[in-house]
């Protein structure tokens, strides 16, 4: 392989066009229509070698490399007349055929004619490689394959029943409000601190109240037994809602009942 | 086609693989695709009604709906199936979460409001989906003109974060080195709310499953 | 879990259920997932081989591929369902069938290692289409100047050719074998020439079957 790329390329074509056609076998001689779907066929060098060692019957451990290269050779250039673009791959081979048979030429030492490495031994290694692998590739493809020689199975489930809601963790809540603090357009009036939690909740549930009944009675708000701190935020929160002028508190005289009504009851009646 | 000289046999399995095999309800149109022979409507009918009966009882059934018939499993199934893919539950965006915080901290607030502290329009879909996850209501309408809505968390909302009450919320108070808003007010505010968070959920919406605990009973709705 | 107190048929039910209606083979441990109670790798394993028998004959049958157990339609039913599904994979040129081979025989190898093999240069269009069907994808890279993509079969693969392991590809023929086969292989090729789509030669070679071990198997990553 690396003395063929020494070789010059353009060496094998002065050679081939040295040589006369008329060795060719006859059986060689394929029609130009047949032959273009032939080459279509072959998968590069090894496989057009492999063919024809195949179609004449040669002997893959004792190749005659005159017969083969020239009529390797005779498709190349059938080839090259066709398409440039696979010459490159095969101009190699025809390089490494040409190199093969002229070391073939040579006369052989006499002292180790054994232990001389063969010269087409590396040629003989690639090609039942290659020809391992392409019968590996027929075998694989003759598997049966998903979707083309068996089909899956699917059945319908339906999974609507339970639609997976996005999580949220209350950490999630205070990383929230780290976001919206880093930003630069927080203001200040909107701090946030422990204590509001519970009047906005007493906020939220009083105004929950107000929402069926109208009216309520203020003492109603507060219950005795839930101990001071809750009846302190209680009222905290009545006084947040009437400051935000969402509840209206009312009392007809000193002394009587104070009644709370929602200010939204309170426009529309 | 006069007399039927396909198998029925090998037509309901053909029918039966088809079935199991497509990932969309198949019509009968479709069906008589699978067969050189022409099949009538009629002929087809009776074999899926007879497959249908074949799996009677079985793990899936076959049935027929708008865009035509297909295998399902049964719906008792599902509680075991669904364990097998526990989707990972999405994630809602930043605008949602921010949004949900700042109700859930600042309750009851204004659509306003939030624009207000997040800087950037609010859009309705955010509010919807809170809404429609149940999280969120409308408690009441701030008297400013245009009488806008004022939110606040749910019930739901703290029994799905395992929340008693909004006090066991994250505690903002750390977050004093971002922002310097601690005042003595917040201070005073703080020592409210130690004691607070040993008391009972004040709830008007009662759970029955507490009857131990002596927490309000609501007097009102 | 001291005694089965569960009800096998029950089980056996849930796991039909399960692979019916999975897109995606199921292992053993997806399957325990189904159940509260523990089960066993065995208990499982006898089920599933039950219901297989049951599905014995039928036109689905019940697979153990590398990726898990699923429910396949059995092939001959595909010339039918073909006809619903026009759009089946394609049979890949033998450019992309000899690359595949390499890569599932000889893996991991670089796009330099099968050039070298099929002496031609591997267009990167066939690395392509491999990798987009799921088959071949990236396992690292050889360390030598360029650091080359080595490339090695997937999972997937192996599901799709239902097989458990990449000792389960058919046998490659040896060496040996080859040089005595000139007969047999120029029929081959004659055969090859005049488009006979059948190629029965290559199937004497028995896929599988022998015994000894003569080929490299690369463990499975």
């Amino acid at each position: 392989m690396i003395e063929a790329v020494e070789t010059p390329s353009t060496a094998p074509l002065a050679t081939y066009r040295g040589e006369p056609l008329l060795e060719l076998p006859q059986d060689l001689y394929i029609p130009p229509d047949a032959l273009e779907i032939l080459l279509d066929m072959f998968e590069g060098p090894l496989d057009l070698l492999l063919y024809l060692i195949r179609k004449h019957n040669l002997d893959v451990l004792d190749i005659p490399m005159a017969r083969l290269t020239a009529q390797y050779l005779e498709y190349v250039e059938i080839m090259r007349q066709k398409s440039l673009e696979l010459a490159g791959d095969y101009l190699v081979m025809a390089a490494v055929l040409i190199e093969i048979k002229s070391r073939m030429l040579l006369p052989r030492p006499a002292a180790s004619p054994h232990d001389e490495l063969d010269p087409r031994a590396e040629l003989v290694r690639r090609l039942l490689a290659y020809e391992q692998m392409k019968r590996a590739a027929h075998k694989l493809d003759q598997m049966p394959q998903a979707g083309r020689d068996f089909q899956l199975v699917q059945v319908w489930i339906d999974k609507a029943v339970a639609q997976a809601f996005p999580a949220v963790a209350p950490e999630d809540l205070r990383q929230a409000w780290v976001w919206l603090l880093r930003r630069a357009n927080v203001n200040q009036h909107h701090r946030v601190t422990r204590d509001q939690l519970s009047v906005r909740e007493h906020m939220s549930a009083i105004l929950r109240r107000l929402q069926d009944v109208k009216l309520i009675e203020f003492t109603r708000l507060f219950s005795p037994a839930d101990g001071v701190p809750k009846l302190v935020v209680t009222f905290l929160a009545v006084l947040e809602l009437a400051r935000e002028t969402l509840i209206e508190i009312t009392q007809q005289e000193p002394y009587s009942p104070i009644y709370v009504k929602s200010a939204h009851g309170l426009t529309v009646v | 086609m006069d007399s039927p000289s396909f198998d029925l046999q090998e037509v309901k399995r053909v029918l039966e693989a088809a079935l199991l095999t497509s990932a969309e309800p198949l019509q009968l149109t479709d069906l008589k695709k699978l067969f050189d022979e022409e099949l009538s409507n009629d002929v087809l009918r009776n074999i899926l009604a007879e497959l249908a009966g074949d799996w009677d009882g079985r793990v899936i059934e076959l049935t027929n709906v708008a865009s035509g018939w297909r295998f399902r499993a049964r719906p008792e199934y599902t509680r075991f199936l669904d364990r097998l893919n526990p989707q990972r539950p999405p994630r809602y965006s930043r605008a949602v979460l921010e949004t949900l915080a700042i109700i859930s901290y600042k309750q009851p607030v204004t659509r306003g409001d939030i624009e207000d502290i997040r800087g950037v329009i609010v859009s309705s879909n955010i509010i919807k989906a809170l809404q429609a996850r149940g999280w969120i209501d409308v408690v009441g309408n701030r008297e400013v003109p245009g009488r806008p809505e004022l939110f606040a968390t749910t019930r739901q909302f703290l029994d799905d974060l395992g929340l008693r009450s909004l006090t066991e919320l994250p505690a903002l108070d750390d977050l004093g080195q971002l922002v310097d808003t601690v005042t003595e007010a917040a201070q005073f505010n703080t020592e409210l709310t130690a004691d607070d968070a040993e008391e009972p959920v004040e709830d008007d919406v009662s759970p029955a499953e507490e009857p131990e605990e002596q927490r309000v009973i609501p007097t009102l709705n």
